[in-house]
């Protein structure tokens, strides 16, 4: 059912765990539905230096949140928030029809920690 | 590495005798048991032995055997035909059946309440029993059918089918029973347990996909749920798969050989999971500790997500399935798990292993060697387990 | 002496072939295709391919072919899936079929009688043909379905699908056709002949017993007739029959490459041996003489009484199949021939044989040596053949 | 589904025939319901010297005839009078429970051609 780059990213998922001190955080989901992502990233001159994920969820959901890690580390904040959900899928090989709402998931919470970044910054 | 298979709830290896005794009917008896000719009165004995040998293991009448093609029928059959009859009769529209029965059961009653039928559906306590008190309250005068299943299939619990069926039967109500997995795995005999109506699948018991039955006790009346020839007496038409039933035939044969000694080795090896499995922290056994089949293991991780546990479980060449949204097609997990009162984070962590006629005490040791690592990894990919770690070690040193 | 197997149109020997693949699929690939592991994706896989091959044979798309345990179901899912579902709809509840069906239409349509459904059924001409112009007079504007078979079982004949289906659906009905006894003989194209549904079964065409299959054009909506898990797109659940399912997918695969040249071989058979028996005196051709499958005859013998004429074949190793009642577990004989305007006494008197892959040049000689003699006997046997005999001389002197 | 018995006289039918100046003939049964039997009796001194049937049926209805003539051939009117239906699917070994009717239509034909003696007799 999953392509082998899903299977590739579930097996060896990149970026595991948590950013001490986060510049930003975005989690999503929750336990009842069974998936929960959060994503934590360092920003240094508007650059994602560092990004790590833990997420409880399906062989999608790890695959989804380990590829999008992948896809914008070392990337700029403006790159990182163009980051679609197709994207994420694609980069996977594509994803079966049922789990497509996970390549959501893992879009959505880049992109509230990128939203967490920022209002921070504002604060500071 | 020689792979692991223990999801035998799912479907059983067939047996290689069985095999053989297809592969002999479509060769040298292929032809249609409805047929005047040799070939069809061939035919038409090799249809009666095996509903002889089937009967037997249930201890039935040939007669009061009906072949269907699976277990998902034969529960169709059972529950549409005995309320739709029922009613025609004037014995009113009111049903019962269990919060944790197969969805054979639950849709087919669902169903029914579109064509006006009332349902009422028992709980469960924690460890998936149907209490007798529950169905003597819910039993009323127009209760027209009882279906209540002898085992369950996610978690192996066993009802108490034998004072259920006596109960309903006092009122008036046609009793069924989905023994789609304990048939042919512990003692299942239609007069004991005193049913009107039992379900049974051949691949359930190291038989062919596509066969199962459904007792039908003398004097039970259905309206059948699909028209044609004339075939198992009417009851259900369609040239009948005769390979098939052959085949269930040898299942039922052997199953009825070695139902004890199996029953006693996999309930050595179940224990050995469970106790094992349990040693882990943040771990929950789903379903009754002793009543409950002995193929049957089902833990609930926290933390972690049923289907990536597969997914894990399967790089390392093990075989199981869980009562994860994820793994059913639909948005929930497992209704069984959630009748007996776990939340949907737990639910969605379970495990279930079920035994069956291949696996080894090697295949338990190499789980238990297994499990814990995949356990481990996946945890530590869980945003749920932050801080769990402390009580884990905690745990693991008393 | 080698026996003659001529009743095809009952049940067909499985191909070596479909055997093989459903030995290789029960020993290797027994898993579940819902399964998440290893074992289930292979058996998804294969569920797959069958599915593909299947579809190929009738100029379908995979998704649009639902797996059965036969014809029968097929039939069944399609009437009162499509019945149930237009009325639900408010379109009505008229339904029109052909007094030639087979009893899984027939029957299924007359219990939609009860459900409040009107069933028109139409008529057919001596050869059994459905006329266009019948069914533009029964059509109207409440008629939600139409179900009119390709080709009939018992004389072969075969219907302008194309026609009447173009006719109902400009009308705004469901249009069925049983395709059981064509699929895999004669061309059968779903675009080609515009149906909304088609049914057809593995076990007619050197596949498996226990298998068919429904298409279901693009848009039309079933209510089904079971429930329980999701299995192929939730309109037909249960464990699918994999090795069944395999068998039949590689059943479709021989069908299609060896169609053609089968056809044009059983159809020498055939002329054949209509030809040759016809000779005989009062013998009557049971069918259309050219619109008919390559592989049916069907002749009635005055006189004399079709399970008789069956048992003596059988004593010379010859297996047929008559429309005599005594064969068919009803009162009456044939619906169909009946319905083609005999009376019931050569009604009585049909002998079907059905020409298959297995059948030589030399079967069709033992035949016509076999027939005249086994004639006579039983001529020599009937009250009602006195003074028949010199008409008889006469005939054959001419 | 037919016993050895119903087949052996299935296939080697006894007293097949017509008596041509019979002593009395029964026929039972229409062709429309797929069976029809003649019996014709020679009685010489209240025994049935000579029996013979034909029939239009199926395998139970030809086997039930012939056994019919073979059971009551020699014997008196009245013993021939005693034969059951049943006596006669016991002869068979049985018949199967669709085809118990063809013994009725035997015994009945014979019963008739009995009628028939006893109508001529009276009219002489
Ligand atoms: C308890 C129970 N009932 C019914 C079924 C359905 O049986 P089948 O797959 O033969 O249709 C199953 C198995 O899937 C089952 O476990
Ligand atoms: C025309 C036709 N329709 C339906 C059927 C039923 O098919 P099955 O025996 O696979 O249920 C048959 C065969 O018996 C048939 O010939």
């Amino acid at each position: 059912m999953y392509t082998e780059k899903v299977m590739e990213h579930f097996a060896n998922p990149r970026n595991v765990g948590e950013i001490e001190e986060a510049s930003g955080v975005g989690e999503v989901g929750n336990a009842s539905c069974g998936d929960i992502m959060r994503i934590s990233i360092q920003v240094e001159d508007n650059i994602i230096k560092d990004i790590k994920f833990k997420t409880f969820g399906c062989g999608a959901a790890i695959a989804t949140s380990s590829v999008c890690t992948e896809l914008v580390k070392g990337k700029s904040i403006d790159e990182a928030l163009e980051l679609t959900n197709q994207a994420v899928a694609d980069a996977l090989g594509g994803l079966p029809p049922a789990k497509m709402h996970c390549s959501n998931l893992a879009a959505e919470a880049l992109h509230e920690a990128i939203a967490d970044y920022k209002a921070k910054q504002g604060k500071e | 590495m020689q792979p692991v298979y223990m999801d035998h709830g799912a479907t059983t290896p067939v047996h290689p005798e069985v095999v053989k005794a297809m592969v002999e009917t479509m060769e040298k008896s292929f032809g249609n048991p409805s047929s005047v000719h040799a070939f069809g009165r061939e035919a038409r004995k090799l249809l009666d032995e095996a509903r002889a040998s089937v009967a037997s293991l249930m201890g039935a009448s040939p007669e009061q055997i009906i072949f269907t093609s699976g277990g998902t029928e034969a529960d169709n059959m059972a529950i549409f035909g005995a309320a739709r009859g029922m009613r025609l009769k004037g014995k009113g529209n009111h049903i019962i059946t269990s919060a944790v029965e197969h969805h054979a059961v639950l849709d087919a009653c669902k169903a029914l309440e579109k064509e006006g039928f009332e349902v009422t559906i028992l709980p469960v306590d924690e460890d998936g029993q149907v209490h007798v008190e529950e169905l003597e309250k819910a039993l009323r005068d127009d209760t027209v059918l009882v279906t209540i299943m002898h085992a369950n299939n996610e978690v192996g619990t066993i009802q108490p089918i034998q004072e259920l069926a006596r109960l309903a039967k006092a009122r008036g109500a046609v009793f069924h029973t989905d023994a789609v997995q304990s048939f042919g795995k512990i003692p299942v005999d239609v007069n004991e347990l005193g049913v009107d109506l039992l379900s049974a699948s051949a691949h359930k018991i190291y038989g062919p996909k596509g066969v199962g039955c459904l007792y039908i006790a003398k004097g039970v009346k259905l309206t059948p749920l699909s028209y044609g020839g004339s075939q198992e007496r009417r009851r259900r038409p369609g040239t009948e798969n005769l390979p098939g039933i052959v085949g269930f035939g040898k299942a039922a044969l052997i199953s009825q050989a070695e139902m004890q000694a199996e029953a006693e080795r996999l309930t050595r090896y179940r224990d050995r999971l469970i106790d094992g499995l349990m040693e882990l922290p943040h771990v929950k056994l789903n379903g009754h500790r002793t009543n409950r089949l002995p193929q049957n293991v089902n833990l609930s991780f926290h933390f972690i997500e049923g289907e990536s546990l597969l997914l894990m479980l399967d790089m390392k060449g093990i075989a199981a399935s869980s009562g994860s949204a994820c793994t059913s097609g639909s948005l929930d997990p497992s209704h069984v798990l959630l009748a007996m009162g776990l939340s949907h984070e737990i639910a969605h962590g379970s495990l279930r292993l079920t035994l069956g006629r291949g696996n080894s005490e090697e295949d338990v040791d190499y789980i238990l060697n297994t499990i814990p690592e995949i356990v481990e990894r996946l945890r530590a990919l869980s945003p749920l387990y932050e801080g769990k770690e402390a009580v884990t070690s905690c745990t693991q040193r008393r």
